[in-house]
This record gives C-alpha cells, structure tokens and sequence, in this order.
C-alpha cells in the first residue's frame, strides 16, 4: 500500500547546551520508502535518528509514527514525552540498527533476535523462536544462532543486530551508519541484506558513507548540513547535473577516495 | 525477681581457673565450684563461653547474670558492676626464666603482705636495685599492671599483654626479663612451659590485691547477689572451695578472712 | 553524654595515632617493595619463582592477620636459630616484628593488585616500545609500570584503607596503638560505647584523608583518560 | 606425637570442635555475604541513583562502613543492637533483656561491613554495562522495569563475580573477629583450645591452615562461576587466569 | 646513495604450532625502496613484518639490517636471538608503525615520540624536541603536541605514530596496514604523510590495502600468497598485462569493491 506516511517528522529541533545541533528538520517517508542521510560528520545525523526514536528528546516539533502522534509535554523550558508507555510503544514499531551494534553480550543470537518479541510485544515463545530463525537464515548467519555476539565477525554481529530489530516488525527501520564499523569484505555481506529489505518494500532510514549504497538502493537522498536539510531529492538527480555546490563538494570528496 | 535460672559466663580458655575440654565442655575450678553455688542457692544455671573482653558490658546490656572468671574485685569494677564476697584469694609473684640472672632474687620464697597505696616496703626497694633496666611484661588493665606501675615504672621498661599468655610466650623468648601476675596462674604456666620459668623475689598477698576474687553481679540485682553470698559462705565453710582448689591449683586459694 | 569523658578520651586516643601511622606508614612502603618482588616473581614466567609466589598470595591472603601475626611474633622466637642470630635484636623489637607481619600480609594482596594492573596494560603498547628497541628495566620503568601503577590505583587505595585498619591488631604484639589504646581503656573504665566512638571517628578521620588523597593522586594520573580541555573561543 | 593427638577425633583431641567451628565460621559468611549482597544492592542504586539525597546517604555508608574498625563495628552492633532491642521492647511493654544472638549480631556485623564494599561491586559492574546495550534495550520498547531484569541483572550478576570473590574472602577474614562476641567460630575455638592446652602454636597454625582449606574452596567455587559466566565472553578473555 | 641494501632477508619461515605460517620468503629492499606488500587475509603479511624486527623469532632463514646480520642461536628445536643488546639495537633501526597506532596513552604526543630518542637512543633532551616538534610540524599535527593520544581522531593518531617511528632515524620503515583501522577521510591523511616521505627516499615496506597507493606510490609490489611470494615487480607489470591469474584474482576482488 504504497502511499501510506509511515513516517513524519516536523521542525525537529534539537540543542545540547548552547549548540544547536538539529535546526528544524522536517521529512516524511511513505511506505516502502528507502532515504539515504548523508551529511559531513557532526551535520547532526545520528542526533535526528535518535531524536525520532526518543533516545534524545527534541526540544521542539512533532513526530507521527505510522500516523500516531507523539505528545510532549514543555515543563519549565524543557520537554519530555507525555507517557512513557506511549514512547514504548512508537519505539517497538521503530527499529534502530546501531553502528556499534549493541547486541546483548549475555544473550546467543538467538535469544537475542527473541528477547524483544517475546518480552516487549509478549508473543508467545514457540512463534517468536521459529519466525527468529526464519529471519537469521534470511540475514545468512542461522548456523551461529546458538553462538554468543563475542563469538561472531563485526559483519555477522551487524546482520543479527538487523534480524533483532526486524523480529518486532517495526513500521520503519533506522539504520546509524550500519556498515561503518566494518571492513570492507563485511561491508558487502551487511548491504546484500539491506538490499533485499528495501526489495521487500520495508520503510527504511539510513545514515550512511556508502554513496553506491544511496545511489542504487535508495529512492531518496537527503543531505544534512549543520543541522539543516540543504536538500534533498531522487539520487539520479542528486547525483548528476542538479546538485547544490555544498553537495558536489560533499561528494567530490568521496570520488577522490578511490 | 525471682531468681529460678541464672546464665553464668566465662572465658573457658583460663586453665585452671576454667577451661574447655576437647568435647566442648567447660571444666576447672569455677565450672565445678559454680555447679555447687548453684545447687545451694536453688538456681538453676547455665554456664556459657564468652570473650573477656566484652564480658563487663555484656553482663550490663543483660546478654548474662554473672561473670565468673576469676574477676578481681576493685574500687574501678564496683563502679559499673555488684560483686559477690570472694571465693578466692591469690598471691602475685614474679616470675623470670630458670637460667636468668635474675633468678632467685632477694626474698624468694617469703611472703610479704601488703595493703594498698603501701610504699617503703624494704623486700620491694631490694627488688628495684635488682630489677633496674630490665623489661616487665604484665597483662593490660589489671590489677598486677598497677602495682608494676607504681612501684616500677620509674626503674624498669614494662610491657603491657593482652593476655598472660601471650606475656609467658615471651618470657620463654627472652623478649622480656620478668612477668608479674598471679602466683597460681604462673604454677600452671610453668608446667606448660616446659618448667623453663620460676617464680623469683617474695610472693605477694593482702588488701593490695582487693578482697580477691568474687562474682560479678549487675548492680540491681542485689538479691541474686544475696543468695550467691550465703552460697559461697557455706562452701568456704565446710570445705568445698578448699577441694577443689587443691584439685585445680595444688594450693588453697580459699580467702583468709 | 558525659562530654568531658569523651573530651579526655579523645585526648588519650590521639596521643596513640603517631602508633597507628607509624605502623601503617612502614608497612605500607615495605609491603609495597615486597609486592614488587612477589609480582615480578609472578610474572617471571618461571614456573619455579612464579609458583613460589602463587603459594606466598594464597597464604597470606587466606589466613587471618591476628594469627600471622600471632605466629611471627611469639613463633619466630621459640627457634633457637633465630634467638641466636644477628636477627633477634631488631625481631626483638615488637615494632618491627608487628610492621613485618602487617607488611608481609599486605605484600600478598598488593602483588596481586599489581598483577592486575600489569594485566590491564594493552600489549600493543607493550609492543610499540619493542619495536623501537627497549626492553628489560627500561620498558618496566617507562611503559609498563606508569600504565599498570595508574590501573592498579583504585583497588591499591581499598588496600591501604584495609591496612590503616588492620595496624588495630597491633596491640596483640604489645605495640599499642589507637585500638588498642581504646580497649585498654574500656577495661579500665567499661564505657565500651563512648571509647569506641572516639575511636571510630580517629579511623574515619585518617582513612577520608587518605581516600582524598588517594582520590587526588588518581585524579592527576588520569589526565590521559579526561575529556580534552575544550579550547578557548577567542 | 602427644600435640598431633590434641588435634585428633579422640577423648581429647580437638578436631571434632575444630570441624564445627569451621562450619559455623562458614555458615556465619555465608549469611553476612547475603545480608551484604542485599544492603549492597540498596547502596549501589542509591548512589546511582542521581537523586542528591540517596547519593549522600550511599556515599556516607559507604565511607562509614569501609573506614572504621570492623571490630568497632562488631562492638557497637553487638552491644548497642542489644540495648536498642531492649529499649523497644520496654517502649511495648516487654520487661527484660532482649539481646542480638551472637550468631545474628555478628552476620549482621560482617554484613553491614560486606555491603558497603559489595555496593562498590555492584556499582563498578553496573557501570560497566555497555551503554549501547540499555540503548538498544531502550529501542525496541523495554519499559524501566523489563531493562533491568533481563538486561542489568544479569550482567551485574556476572561482571560482579570476581569482585563479590574478594569480598567473600574479606568477610570470611571479618568473621575471626566476631570471637568477640564468644560465637564458637574457627577463630574462637582456636584460642579456646590454644588457652585449655596451652599448647599455642599448634591450635593456631592448625585455625591457619583450615582458613586456608576455606579459602582455597571458595576459590574454586567463585572461579567455576566466573568461567560459567563468561561463556559469553571471547575465548581469549577467559583462561588467562 | 641509490644502492645500498638497507634491509635483506633470505628464507625466513615461521610455524604457529604446526601451521606453517611462512614458508620461506626471501626480499631486499634497497635505500629508497618503497615496497607494498599485497596479500589475502591470512597470508603472513603481518608475520612477515614482526620476523623482521622480531616481534616474532623466526623458525628459520636470515636478516640483515642495513648490513647487520643478526644473530641466533638454536637451541633443542627453538631459535632465539644471540643477544638481547642486538635485538634492541636492530629494532631502533627500524620503525614499526601498527595498525592500531599503539601509541602509550600516559604520554602526550610529544612524549610518545621523543621517548625512544632520550631514553633508548639517550640523545639530549633540548634536541629530541626539538625534532621532535619538526617531525610533528611535518605530519601536520604540531598543535595536538601536548594532547594524549586518547583525544585524538584516528588520523591524527597514526599520523602520531608514524612521528614516534620517525624519531628513531630509522634505516627502513615497516608499516602494517596504517590505514584500515581509518574511516575514508583519515586514510587520506596518513597517505599523504607517506607519500612524502617516499619522495624523501625513506626505504619503506608497507602492507596495504590501498591498491591506489601500492601502484602509485611504491615502487615494486609484492604479492604473498598462504605463506610465500607468490609473485613480484614494478607497480606497472604487476596491475596490468604481466600479472599471474593470482594476483588477478586478487586485485579482481577489490575492483569490486566500488
Ligand atoms: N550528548 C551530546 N552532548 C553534547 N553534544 C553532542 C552530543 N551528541 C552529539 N553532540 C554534538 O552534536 C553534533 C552532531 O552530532 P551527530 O552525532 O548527530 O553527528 P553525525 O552527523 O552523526 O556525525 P558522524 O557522521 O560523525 O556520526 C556534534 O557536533 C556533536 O559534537
Ligand atoms: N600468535 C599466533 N598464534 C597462532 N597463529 C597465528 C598467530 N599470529 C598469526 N597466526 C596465524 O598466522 C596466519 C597469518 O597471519 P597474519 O596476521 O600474518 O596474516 P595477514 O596476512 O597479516 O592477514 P591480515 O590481512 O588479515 O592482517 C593466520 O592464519 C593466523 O591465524
Ligand atoms: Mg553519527
Ligand atoms: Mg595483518
């Protein structure tokens, strides 16, 4: 059902301190939409990440997750979200890939991938374990689900951190510059998965460095400056003739690298 | 109150005075006596081990009724504490090793009384001209650390133990020259230490020592106090106390009134 | 409360803490010494040295203080090898024999502390001074011990704290330090509660001291591991 | 040897005593351990709290607890606990004593002592939680309550294990002190039968050698756990022991 | 002076247990020689480097270092160094730049680098600095000088590193991969620093994956293979026709990559 707001995102706005990292960032994604964030480091990507999914709190605008509202509420110059439980809930829809991915130490693979569905979302044991399993071996490491994250390569810890966002079948994934940490062998491994999930037609934000990964598997490019928006449009023009100066000397510097 | 069970503690590591057997019974001379205190007074009691050093201000807090630990009685424990009469008097010596040069000093083997506060007493000044430089050791906050204070202090170094036991180890070291403590004590001591150690200068008795060694009892309970007193009157009268103390010490430590 | 016993309790305690820091003074700097040796004993590498040292932590680091000491003290002189050797007049002294076994005891746990310290050394940095040619002392005294000594600080200052408390077992050894003081004063006057308080606050006064202390020294060898300094916006 | 025999299963020796007072020096532990772990838990959240009171109460106890004597502690628990009990119970209406049992004032004793450095363990542990994995927990919907018990817990619970092992072997040592309270614990026994015998030497290298057999047990106890725990861990993180 | 032999080996081989990890490999690197050393994963490369200044004592074979030969001794099976003092000196010689940087964190920038100088060279103190601040002039971090390593980016830290080797005067350069722990941007800041010093005539061995830098900047490459030179030659040969269908193969998988 293309055509859906999966996503909408008003005027963020986002300070630590007296710097203002987020300047009033807007966006919306439909279902199945797959945007690129581009943007030199410290442009305030993984801030507005992390501001869409409540790990930090903006300190204005309005988010819609797949049409709900987040409230806040503004006590004494700051704001904080109305209801905890709501801020639960919108964060099980959303899934979060981190850069240093962040899987549970304690927990195998597996119990990894089940935690969320059966703890959070309180599905039962038996369904969480066989759909778990189902997504591992979609992501290509179902031999290690009885292996502890420790015990897995930097690529293969990156494809169970996506099958354990995945497992709460979230309305939108995130994705922090998923494949940063990793060297480039791996690198390849991690975009074949993301590849496939944008086929499907899953709804995906990615932070990310990796310009063939924006030009052929997203629908959109969005290139943040210094908190903004510069701008923003479909890669085939972003990435010819109709890009702005700020974004030509942004990715000039990419093409020199090889 | 009436006094139907009473709880009697001791150190139950003072041979002779008490002690523990290996099967973890309590025995020597108090535990025996306090069985016969016990029965003449109609108390049922219950004897129980605990640390000397708590002893006082545990007998205060209520954890027992009475201290039965070869407790002197003096001016500074009537302060906190009731005491029974004694049931026990002993003499206080010194002691040194057998091949010490300070062995069978002037008056060994004499007795000499004395009351407290006394000084010019001529077998403690021979005493001082023999002793001069030399290291005491005596066990702290006793009624013997005293006396060595007053009437050495100014003479010899003096070293004070926490327990008399400690003090005889190092006797036997050589760290020390001399020991000063109760004479019954020091007999058993020496047996234990391979008889390397002898008394040396004149066996001491009288006032200086207290009235000797009684029952501790809290100071309200003048009635437990009571029966205790015509207990241990009866037993120094026919004999009992006498017994068992040849038994225990191989003297009579009985109180001579 | 009866203020003037405190007041004149707290005058005899205090005349003892030179005692205590005496004690904890000399224990601690040749405690720390024969760590050193222990640890570089255990690290050695050689299975005789190193499990000569493993034997020396699991001692003195299982059994009570109070009998080690209790054994070096009354112990050593019953052998007549010792009495009559060039060692009895300073094992004579009971000072020296109680800050042997205050010292001997702390060695244990100080060596194992160290160990740690040397364990959290990353071997890359242990490598790059390799690889530019040093080795043997000098890697010890410029890389390996300044990085170790700075892991090991926060369980080395538990360790001192610890110490400062066990010199309260001195007084077994006839040297009579605070704690002992205060015992000797609860027997002569029974008034367990208020000398024991007095003593309490000796011990928590010494020990915050050198916790602050200690809290400095770490906050100084630390600047390596703190936020950059923000440069100044002219 | 007449000294070996003091230390046998016979009439006169020793060793049964010896024995039990072992296992009373470990069961008293082993309470002051948990009643530690539990005052330590309070501790820990309170000085991690945030909140400025529970911080200060954490750190006072913990300054208080770890810089003062533990024989002090032990005195003023087993005296002044009795007289506060005592003083309760009159306010009720009970006329007489009520004392601490010596088992119970020195567990509690040794645990007040064992949960201000247990709240340094736990501390330490939480702290070295990844932030990234409560962050991750926090992402997929975990409310307060979920985080900390299928994530925090179990992971204080593992980087906790060395720590709470010195901790045990400190409080195990604590416990000696407890013969104050004339609690037939190894350390009393011994100087009880040191004293009965006079035979010093022997009952006190003979107490040594039976802390060092706890010891080495609680050891291999708390290095099993630690290995169990840290199968997560990479292969080169365990074995270096 | 073109010519010299700066550093010669002669049938080194090297086993972790029973897996020979080096199997005889032979190299000379004359002065101003830059040689990138091009391998798989697992193929030795970064054994071969610790051999030579041993880091690692080789089972078997040579070394001289700019005309010292070093001694060893072997005993029951084991070869060890004759002597400690030699291997001390031989190390100052060459300059090891890590992967990981491996700069001492108690140090600041300028202590790492003139630690070797003053206290394994014991050169005066006012001199070391002196070049020591030229040297990090030079590698362009000069105002990080009293900073610690830990707050430094990537690139400035192996730039640090590469300072700190320099210090020593070294006779050759070894450098494992000193740019994939890098994100892109940094890489080009190390390549950079070592493009200048190859033009200065530093002789220089480098294992790389930087197929830019090996055909640009080196001037012969070598090509291990489990354990042995599979093949050698200038830059030119090697990447065009001349190649070995190895070597193909290899540089096949990193065309790949973008
Ligand atoms: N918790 C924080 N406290 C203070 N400043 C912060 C915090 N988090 C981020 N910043 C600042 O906000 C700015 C944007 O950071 P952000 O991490 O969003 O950048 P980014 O675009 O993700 O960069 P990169 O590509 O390096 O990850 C930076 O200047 C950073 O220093
Ligand atoms: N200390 C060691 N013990 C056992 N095996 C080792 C050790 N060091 C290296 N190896 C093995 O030796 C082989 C070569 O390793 P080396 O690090 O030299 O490879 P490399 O060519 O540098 O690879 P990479 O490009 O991944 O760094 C590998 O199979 C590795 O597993
Ligand atoms: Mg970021
Ligand atoms: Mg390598």
């Amino acid at each position: 059902m293309p055509g859906v707001t999966r996503l909408s995102v008003r005027n963020i706005r986002k300070s630590f301190g007296t710097h203002e990292v987020l300047r009033g960032i807007s966006l919306d994604a439909e279902d199945g939409d797959v945007i690129s964030l581009l943007g030199a480091s410290g442009s305030g990507k993984s801030t507005f990440l992390r501001c869409i999914n409540m790990l930090e709190t903006a300190s204005d605008g309005e988010i819609w997750v797949d049409g709900e509202h987040i409230e806040m509420v503004h006590k004494n110059g700051k704001s904080k979200p109305a209801s905890q439980k709501q801020v639960d809930h919108i964060r099980s829809e959303l899934g979060m890939v981190f850069q240093s991915f962040n899987l549970w130490s304690h927990m195998t693979i597996l119990q990894n991938v089940i935690e969320g569905p059966v703890h959070v979302l309180k599905r039962p044991r038996a369904d969480c374990i066989a759909e778990a399993e189902a997504l591992l071996e979609k992501v290509g490491i179902a031999d290690k689900r009885h292996a502890y994250p420790a015990h897995l390569s930097g690529g293969q810890q990156q494809r169970a951190a996506i099958a354990r966002a995945l497992a709460m079948k979230p309305k939108v994934m995130l994705f922090d510059e998923p494949t940063s940490a990793l060297d480039p062998e791996l690198v390849g491994e991690v975009l074949r998965v993301m590849r496939a999930l944008a086929e499907e037609g899953m709804t995906m934000l990615v932070v990310t460095h990796e310009m063939s990964f924006a030009r052929n598997v997203s629908n959109r490019v969005v290139f943040m400056r210094q908190g903004l928006i510069e701008s923003s449009g479909k890669p085939d023009e972003m990435f010819t003739g109709g890009a702005t100066p700020a974004f030509r000397q942004f990715i000039g510097h990419f093409g020199s690298g090889q | 109150k009436d006094w139907t069970k009473a709880t009697i503690t001791l150190e139950g590591a003072y041979a002779p005075w008490n002690l523990t057997n290996a099967d973890g019974t309590l025995g020597g001379f108090e535990p025996e006596l306090a069985k016969v205190l016990c029965e003449r007074a109609k108390i049922e009691c219950t004897l129980v081990a605990s640390d000397w050093d708590g002893m006082i201000p545990a007998l205060n807090a209520g954890k027992f009724d009475v201290i039965m630990d070869a407790l002197s009685i003096t001016e500074e424990r009537k302060q906190v504490i009731g005491f029974t009469i004694p049931y026990a008097a002993t003499p206080a010596a010194f002691a040194t090793a057998k091949d010490s040069p300070l062995a069978k000093a002037a008056g060994t083997g004499a007795t000499i009384k004395m009351t407290p506060g006394q000084t010019g007493v001529k077998e403690i000044d021979a005493l001082k001209a023999a002793f001069k430089g030399k290291t005491i050791g005596i066990q702290a906050a006793t009624v013997y650390a005293k006396f060595v204070y007053d009437n050495f202090g100014d003479i010899a170094e003096i070293r004070e133990y926490k327990t008399g036991a400690d003090r005889d180890l190092d006797l036997q070291n050589g760290r020390i020259d001399l020991g000063f403590d109760d004479a019954v004590y020091f007999a058993n001591a020496f047996k234990s230490a391979n008889d390397t150690l002898d008394f040396t200068g004149p066996e001491i008795v009288g006032s200086i020592w207290g009235e000797g060694e009684g029952l501790g009892i809290r100071q309200a309970d003048t009635d437990l106090r009571d029966k205790f007193n015509e207990a241990i009157k009866s037993t120094l009268a026919d004999g009992t106390v006498k017994n068992l103390s040849m038994k225990w010490f191989k003297v009579d430590v009985s109180p001579q009134q | 409360m009866d203020f003037t016993f405190l007041a004149s309790t707290m005058v005899t305690l205090l005349k003892a803490v030179p005692t205590t820091l005496i004690l904890f003074s000399l224990s601690i700097f040749f405690g720390g010494v024969l760590a050193l040796v222990i640890v570089s004993m255990r690290v050695s590498g050689n299975p005789v040295l190193s499990g000569f040292a493993k034997g020396y932590i699991f001692v003195f680091r299982g059994s009570p203080l109070l009998i080690q000491m209790f054994l070096v003290f009354y112990g050593l002189g019953q052998f007549g090898v010792i009495r009559y050797s060039f060692l009895w007049p300073f094992l004579r002294e009971p000072m020296v024999c109680a800050v042997l076994s205050l010292a001997l005891c702390t060695a244990g746990y100080t060596a194992e502390i160290f160990r740690g310290g040397i364990r959290a050394v990353s071997p890359k940095e242990i490598e790059a001074a390799r690889s530019i040619g040093m080795s043997g002392f000098l890697l010890v005294r410029r890389i390996l011990a300044p990085i170790a000594f700075r892991h090991a600080l926060p369980a080395y200052s538990t360790e001192i704290v610890l110490m400062m408390k066990s010199t309260a077992l001195a007084s077994l050894v006839t040297v009579w330090e605070v704690t002992g003081v205060a015992q000797r004063l609860i027997s002569q006057t029974y008034r367990t509660m208020e000398v024991f308080l007095c003593a309490a606050i000796i011990y928590l006064v010494l020990n915050f001291i050198i916790l602050q202390g200690m809290a400095l020294l770490e906050y100084s060898l630390s600047r390596h591991r703190r936020a950059a300094p923000q440069p100044l916006k002219a | 040897m007449a000294s070996l025999e003091l230390l046998g299963f016979g009439s006169t020796g020793w060793g049964a005593l010896l024995i039990l007072a072992t296992l009373m020096t470990l069961a008293v532990t082993a309470t002051a351990l948990a009643i530690g772990a539990v005052l330590g838990a309070i501790v820990a959240a309170a000085k991690l709290s945030g909140n400025p009171v529970f911080v200060a109460f954490g750190n006072v106890y913990t300054t208080v607890f770890r810089g003062v004597p533990e024989l002090l502690i032990i005195y003023l628990i087993y005296f002044g606990g009795s007289s506060a009990i005592t003083s309760i119970g009159k306010a009720m209406g009970y006329e007489g004593f009520l004392g601490l049992p010596s088992f119970a004032a020195g567990a509690l004793a040794v645990g007040i002592i064992s949960g201000s450095y247990q709240a340094e363990v736990f501390r330490g542990a939480f702290l070295a939680i990844s932030k990234g994995e409560l962050e991750a927990a926090s992402a997929i919907g975990m409310h307060r309550g979920l985080r900390f018990r299928r994530i925090i817990m179990p992971q204080v619970l593992r980087l906790a294990i060395p720590g709470l092992g010195n901790v045990w072997q400190l409080s195990l040592k604590d416990s000696a002190l407890i013969s104050v309270t004339g609690l037939a614990e190894l350390m009393r026994t011994s100087q009880v039968a040191a004293g009965s015998t006079r035979q010093y030497f022997l009952f006190f290298i003979a107490g040594g050698c039976l802390y060092l057999i706890l010891t080495s047990l609680s050891d291999r106890i708390f290095n099993r756990a630690e290995r169990r725990a840290n199968r997560s861990m990479p292969a080169s993180a365990m074995g270096q022991a």
